[in-house]
């Protein structure tokens, strides 16, 4: 049962749509991208209708997701502090990614690494915000001397492919570790899931906190 | 033009002054930079304005506005002091050893016979001393105090470097860098060019500037060679050929005159025109005037002009003044004018003092605008708010408006300023109703000579007597109107060395000018167009564009007049044994029997070198004239005057005789005149590179290229006044106010004049209140109502306005 | 939950695959291709430039190839490589000759202004003509000076003038003259002068 | 469908090679700065033949006009007024794209065949393809490419290709009045250059030259300037032009970098869940909560 009330709840259902708004819109941002960057990619424009409504929508997407995202990570702002605890769990990253757990530091609702993405996150999508707006040139390129917007190109390129890079990181770490995608998907998360992979959320949920 | 176009490009040294080639002629200037590339000319600009032209010369100098005689004057000073002169050619082409009348004198600005009243000349001291035959005496060794080379160097001894530093503003350094380059072709095989247009032609002084370079081309020997000559880089397509037609109040087809109201008798008036030769063995060839006449008068009234009725010569209207435009809207503006026709002329844009005109053009009864185009002219009567401030309802002109064709629809020859007639075809039917000119005029003619006939009237008989056989009568084709001009045999015309040969027959189209007759056996409707329309066909169609000289003479393309000839005096190419003066410039020579060459001979082609006869065959003494007789109306030497409105107030040379004694200037228009008390800056207007006169303001991509109405300073005055590039300025004169964008620039500097800074401001013409660029006032707002004493050709180069920031 | 996986899989497999399929059906374009060569079938018509004394050669082209059925219109003009003046060469006003020729101020009909009026009304060809001759016929034949004050034969007239064209042809500009002449019209004049 | 009727040296956005066997001669038109007046003849031609008009504007101040170029005015003259040793030097420089050997605009550009680069050297855009990124811009080392508020393509000087193809010269250099643009082969025009520098050098223009720049191995449209050694002062010409540095990496090494370590993390992910397997929840916690399964 997908919703069974014991379970936990992890994200509520706005926090859900938040997150799965801004995920499609990236993946748009993403299929709309690659084909502006490299040939290879072009046909994915077929994708939208050719590549004059890929290169007309992709900002638009971009401005979507900025929202979405900018929204998200105000409303995750404070339980994404790094603390010395986050430190310490990620010295414990090569076990993990072995699959042992059992001296993984405890951790809160998001572990370090998780932290450590949105942190990463935030700056590379406020470095495609940034730049995006200097290429988008039907708008606002013009306001720019051309060295900013060949700066601007490269960083747009580069922050992109960085970003793609963590989502797919994201991404993977949702499908490895099993049932991570429940809790963006339905909201709810087993006890046993939560106590494995966050055990200080975990105990604070039951003990009747939040 | 004395040359041609592509000539130029056998030129040493080339001056552009008193004109603009590269932006009023581009096309015609790459022969400048032909010249450059291929024959190592030096390339001088002298103008008041560093102008497009002045972008690739080798030299650039500036002077001020209208002082171009004192420059070239000074021309002269310096090549008879340094003695640059092509000695042989001056002596034998030139009027230098002929001895002047006792009596003739200059003082203080004036020549002798001077009239204050008549503001004229009494001209009869300006005149060679006549011996005893009746031919002017001459002293070979051109010593006599009164020969004209001594005269000249007496006249011009004033016109120091430092004199001309003076009075022009030009820097005596680069003053004397300009005559070195201009002294190098007094060599016989080195040729200077001097190329101008409406910058000389538009002064008080006009005629006398350009009579100066020709003074200067005769002294150097540059005069009939090939890269020489003084080229008139005429303003419109067919501005040459309409002169050449005598489209002029005084004159008739082929540069005949009018009879004035003195002359009723038809032997003188003949007489007086057919010039006998004042040096023996002359060709003189005017002499052949009554043929031109007779031609002219058969083709015109046909088997009505008979030798007893003198050819209808009381036909021909008498002048009892010359009645140019300029006289023209004076009556106008004195209410004596009632009716005016505009043919494909705009003349409320062309011609000074715009509220004159419209008060002119108000008092019209009627007014018939013939024109492509809707022309400012046309629209007078329109308000169009600051830029044409007037009330239709207290206009009662009638004004008819009637659509013309435009080059591409219509068949027809232009002459170029090299004399050059082309024919051209029709590309396209015209837009709507309008008509070709001829139509127009035929439908206005026969409606006139239909009331004529059925209500008679004054005078009817040339109206009803013109011929008028056109194949259809209302629609005369441009083929029968040019084959009418060409003229034609009107009876058998016997060969006159060989009688019984019958060299044309009746009804024959004829070859050349030398065919005519004085005894109506021929009809010619231009003498000088003879030969255009033969019965070999319309040789001004001719496309065989082969030069096989070189020198850039294309004998079979089209056809040129005079009978073909591209070169005008080439005779004097060659010295007086028939050597031509360069062996790389032939353009004519004598083979041992006639002359002939890549070039039609100017000359009698079979009278052999050695002969007395100068090259110079229109002159009844043979030779190029450096003492202008009574032909100018201001004096046989050029003398510098200043414009009528001078930023100096006096002339340096003279202080009692400011400016030209002699020029067109009416009473009522002194009182507009500006000083430099209250105007004190030099105004000049010219064109653009991206416009021509006030028709490309109708066209989309010259208005494009250049939007709006701009006037151009330089930069010192601009900080003076407190302007910026960009910035809206008014300028106004005595006659009016402008208001356009200032564009400032380095290209105009401040000159020093008689010990005063003068700033020149430049104001393009282009703009009006009609068309598709940005409107914008007429520039003829600020000129003044003064003319050339000899053209009546009105100073637009010349006058004085002030400006500030709008 | 396993089924969840697998259909996230299937999802990622149906996205790369329709990826994939768009990337084999990507029309191929031409590799590349010029404008058409405007020219190819116009009708040429040799003319002279109407602007400045140069007189440079052009060619016209026209639509349509002079049939009956096909009414001409410039399209293009650009210079006559043969003329050995211009050699092919234009200024910048003749380059937009064109734009002279369909210029939304020519002139298609007759017209009058009556005196007073704020504007022109359409007229016809004979209107225009008969108008104009009358009141040329008037103004002549109240002011025609046949003698002058000397008793000599003048025959002028000078109350209505005429300025001529500048840029009409030779055989225009003849017709012209010998009409003005034959009235007795001494106010005439070309823009020559200005 | 249209047809390919040059043949290609490059394609943007076209990672194989076109067809190039056929070589044809390259053409180039000279511009020579000494003999230019700025009559604009050729831009007047350059609007006539290719059918686009500019706006009627206003008067800046200057004579240039239109002040830039734009989608409609493909080439413009930049006059620049300079006081050098020989005093004042009025400088008229015809600007447009040089049509360079190695085209920045053809490397930003990621629409396959939105510009290409025929085999006679000239660069053209394929207004059809051209998807309106303005990518070009970015690329240009010259400034040149105008992006079209009215149907968001890019457009410049196509070096006449229309008329080259069919062995005519381009518009602008029939009808210039002065001679100042030529047009013929590379090797001929560098022929004529070199005589005109020798003309300006033997006039005094001691550092007469040609502006030919190597950083874009050359162009296919280049001057013959005055003052060789200071091409700023024609109006801002680049003194050694080529394609930026961040274009270079953005539009060069970094695509397939970029594209290679994608696959690389995608590789890395597929391949540690097939060696490591899924992170589970471990028995005990399973123990702990049997309810919940």
């Amino acid at each position: 049962m997908k919703n069974d009330p014991k379970k936990l709840l992890r994200y509520t259902p706005s926090e859900r749509a938040n997150h799965w708004l801004t995920a499609i819109t990236f993946i748009l941002l993403a299929l709309t991208g690659l084909p502006l960057f490299h040939p290879f990619f072009y046909p994915l424009t077929l994708l939208f209708g050719g590549g004059i409504w890929t290169r007309i929508i992709h900002p638009f997407f971009g401005i979507l997701m900025v929202i979405s995202f900018g929204i998200m990570s105000f409303h995750f702002r404070q339980l994404n502090t790094m603390t010395p605890a986050d430190w310490q769990w990620m010295r414990h990253l090569r076990e993990l990614a072995n699959g042992d757990e059992r001296n993984m530091p405890e951790s809160g609702k998001f572990n370090g690494g998780q932290k450590l993405l949105f942190r990463l996150l935030v700056l590379f999508m406020a470095l495609l915000l940034l730049s995006g707006i200097v290429i988008w040139r039907a708008y606002f390129s013009f306001l720019f001397p051309v060295w900013v917007v060949r700066l601007s190109a490269v960083v747009h390129a580069a922050a992109a492919t960085v970003i793609i890079g963590l989502i797919m990181f994201h991404i993977y770490m949702a499908i490895w570790m099993r049932e991570s995608m429940d809790a963006m998907l339905y909201g709810r998360v087993r006890r046993a899931w939560a106590k494995q992979h966050h055990s200080a959320w975990f105990r604070q949920v039951i003990s009747g906190g939040k | 033009m004395t040359n041609h176009w592509v000539d130029i490009k056998n030129a040493d040294v080339i001056i552009v002054m008193g004109g603009n080639a590269a932006e009023a002629h581009p096309c015609g200037f790459k022969w400048v930079t032909e010249a450059k590339a291929h024959n190592s000319a030096t390339f001088i600009v002298i103008d008041p304005r560093f102008t497009r032209s002045a972008a690739v010369a080798d030299l650039y100098c500036p002077l001020r506005t209208g002082t171009d005689i004192a420059f070239l004057g000074g021309v002269i000073n310096y090549l008879l002091a340094h003695n640059k002169i092509q000695l042989e050619y001056v002596k034998a082409y030139t009027n230098a050893s002929f001895i002047v009348k006792d009596g003739y004198k200059f003082d203080s600005g004036l020549f002798s016979g001077y009239d204050d009243a008549k503001r004229s000349y009494d001209k009869s001291t300006w005149a060679y001393e006549l011996g005893p035959d009746g031919y002017a005496k001459v002293d070979e060794t051109m010593q006599h105090p009164r020969c004209v080379l001594q005269l000249l160097k007496k006249h011009y001894s004033r016109y120091t470097p430092e004199a001309v530093s003076n009075i022009c503003g030009t820097p005596k350094d680069i003053f004397l860098k300009v005559c070195g380059h201009i002294a190098t072709t007094s060599a016989p095989n080195r040729t200077l060019t001097f190329m101008y247009a409406l910058g000389w032609t538009q002064h008080t002084v006009g005629s006398q500037m350009i009579r100066t370079a020709a003074m200067v081309q005769l002294l150097l020997g540059n005069v009939g060679m090939a890269g020489g000559g003084v080229n008139a880089l005429r303003g419109h397509s067919n501005i040459q050929g309409l002169t050449d037609l005598g489209l002029l109040s005084n004159l008739l087809p082929g540069y005949m005159s009018l009879p004035s109201e003195t002359e009723t008798d038809y032997k003188k008036y003949i007489a007086a025109r057919a010039f006998k030769p004042l040096r023996p063995g002359q060709m003189s060839f005017w002499q052949n005037y009554e043929k031109f006449h007779v031609s002219l008068m058969k083709s015109w009234f046909g088997d009505a002009a008979t030798k007893e009725n003198n050819w209808c010569f009381d036909w021909l209207p008498k002048l009892d003044k010359v009645y140019d435009v300029l006289q023209a809207f004076e009556l106008m503006h004195q209410g004596k004018l009632n009716g005016y026709f505009c043919q494909g002329f705009n003349p409320l844009a062309s011609i000074p003092n715009k509220a004159k005109l419209i008060d002119g053009l108000s008092k019209l009864k009627y007014l018939v605008i013939i024109d492509p185009l809707a022309t400012e002219t046309s629209c007078f009567w329109e308000d169009h708010g600051e830029y044409n401030n007037v009330d239709p309802s207290k206009i009662q002109t009638e004004v008819f408006r009637l659509p013309s064709t435009c080059f591409a629809e219509e068949n027809g020859s232009l002459t170029n300023s090299g004399r050059w007639m082309q024919w051209h075809y029709q590309g396209a039917p015209p837009p709507g109703d309008a008509k070709p000119d001829a139509q127009i005029m035929a439908g206005i003619f026969l409606k006139l000579r239909d009331l004529y006939r059925k209500e008679g009237g004054a005078f009817p008989d040339p109206i009803l007597n013109i011929t008028w056989g056109y194949r259809i009568p209302h629609a005369p084709s441009p083929e029968e109107l040019a084959m009418e001009y060409n003229g034609k045999a009107l009876a058998d015309l016997a060969d006159p060395t060989d009688k019984p040969k019958i060299i044309k027959k009746k009804g024959q189209q004829l070859d050349t000018f030398l065919q005519l007759r004085d005894d109506g056996s021929t009809s010619c409707g231009c003498w000088i167009f003879a030969g255009a329309w033969t019965e070999k066909g319309n040789m001004m169609a001719r496309r065989d564009n082969s030069d096989p000289s070189g020198l850039g003479i294309t004998l079979k393309w089209a056809f040129t007049w005079p009978a073909n000839r591209h070169i005008l005096y080439n005779r004097a190419s060659c010295d007086p044994s028939g050597k031509p003066w360069d062996p790389n410039r032939k353009v004519i020579y004598w083979d041992g029997s006639k002359w002939t060459g890549a070039d039609v001979p100017d000359f009698k082609p079979d009278i052999a070198p050695g002969n007395q006869m100068g090259p110079f065959i229109m002159q009844p003494e043979g030779v190029g004239r450096l003492f202008a007789l009574d032909k100018m109306a201001e004096g046989p030497f050029p003398e510098h005057y200043e414009p009528f409105e001078t930023p100096i107030d006096t002339n340096p040379l003279h202080p009692a005789v400011i400016n030209n004694p002699a020029a067109r200037v009416f009473k009522d228009d002194r009182g507009d005149f500006g000083t430099s008390k209250d105007f004190p800056y030099a105004a000049t207007s010219y064109r653009v590179a991206e416009h021509f006169h006030f028709w490309t303001k109708h066209t989309r991509i010259s208005s494009i290229l250049q939007p709006q109405q701009f006037v151009e300073i330089g930069e010192e005055l601009a900080k003076e006044k407190g302007i910026k590039a960009g910035d809206m300025v008014k300028v106004w004169s005595k006659r009016g106010f402008i208001k356009a964008v200032a564009v400032v620039t380095k290209r105009f500097k401040p000159l020093q004049v008689n010990g005063k800074t003068v700033h020149h401001v430049g104001i393009p013409i282009h703009w009006g209140f009609k068309g598709i660029a940005k409107n914008g006032y007429l520039a003829n707002t600020l000129t003044p109502f003064v003319g050339d004493a000899n053209t009546q050709t009105p100073e637009f180069k010349s006058f004085l306005v002030n400006i500030e920031k709008a | 939950m396993q089924v969840t996986r697998r259909q996230f899989f299937k999802v990622c497999a149906v996205g790369i695959g329709t990826s994939s399929v768009a990337a084999l059906g990507f029309s191929t374009d031409a590799l590349a291709d010029v404008r058409p060569y405007k020219l190819a079938a116009s009708s040429e018509t040799r003319n002279t430039c109407p602007y400045c004394s140069v007189s440079c050669g052009l060619i016209m082209h026209s639509l349509g190839d002079k049939a009956k059925n096909a009414h001409p219109s410039i399209f293009h003009i650009e210079g006559d490589p043969d003329h050995p003046v211009s050699r092919g060469t234009l200024c910048p006003k003749g380059a937009g000759l064109v734009d002279f020729i369909h210029s939304p101020n020519r002139l298609k009909y007759p017209e009058y202004r009556a005196p007073g009026s704020k504007e022109w009304q359409r007229i016809s060809w004979d209107e225009a003509f008969t108008r104009i001759a009358q009141l040329m016929k008037a103004d002549r034949d109240k002011n025609f000076i046949a003698k002058n004050s000397a008793g000599a034969a003048v025959n002028r007239w000078l109350t209505t003038g005429f300025l001529a064209a500048s840029a009409s042809s030779n055989e225009s500009g003849y017709i012209t003259h010998k009409v003005v002449r034959s009235t007795g019209i001494l106010a005439f004049d070309n823009q020559a002068r200005v | 469908m249209a047809l390919q009727s040059l043949d290609i040296t490059r394609r943007s956005g076209t990672t194989t090679p076109s067809p190039a066997q056929r070589k044809t001669m390259e053409v180039a038109k000279l511009i020579d700065v000494s003999k230019c007046i700025g009559c604009k003849a050729c831009q007047a031609a350059c609007m006539e033949w290719n059918d686009t008009r500019d706006k009627i504007g206003t008067n800046h101040g200057v004579l240039d006009n239109p002040m830039d170029l734009t989608e409609n005015s493909w080439t413009v003259m930049r006059y620049s007024e300079v006081e050098t040793s020989r005093g004042l030097e009025w400088l008229i420089r015809k600007d447009g794209c040089m049509h360079c050997a190695k085209p920045g605009c053809l490397k930003a550009c990621p629409a396959p065949g939105a510009i290409v680069q025929y085999s006679n050297g000239i660069v053209d855009f394929q207004e059809e393809n051209c998807i309106g990124c303005g990518y070009c811009i970015t690329g240009c080392p010259f400034n040149i490419p105008r992006l079209s508020k009215k149907d968001s393509k890019v457009y410049k000087c196509t070096l006449c290709s229309d008329r080259v193809a069919v062995g005519l010269e381009p518009a602008c250099a029939k009808t210039c009045p002065t001679g100042a643009i030529v047009f013929g082969t590379k090797e001929d025009m560098m022929h004529h250059a070199q005589g005109r520098v020798a003309d300006l050098k033997s006039r005094g223009f001691t550092s007469a030259g040609i502006y030919d720049p190597k950083g874009v191995d050359g162009t296919h449209v280049f001057y013959v300037l005055q003052h060789a050694d200071t091409p700023g002062i024609y109006s801002g010409l680049p003194k050694a032009p080529s394609i930026s540095g961040m274009v270079s990496i953005w539009k060069g090494v970094f695509k397939p970098v970029a594209s290679f370590a994608l696959a690389l993390g995608a590789f890395g992910a597929f391949f540690h869940y097939v060696i490591k397997g899924p992170n589970e929840v471990s028995k005990e916690n399973e123990k702990e909560f049997e309810d919940e399964k």
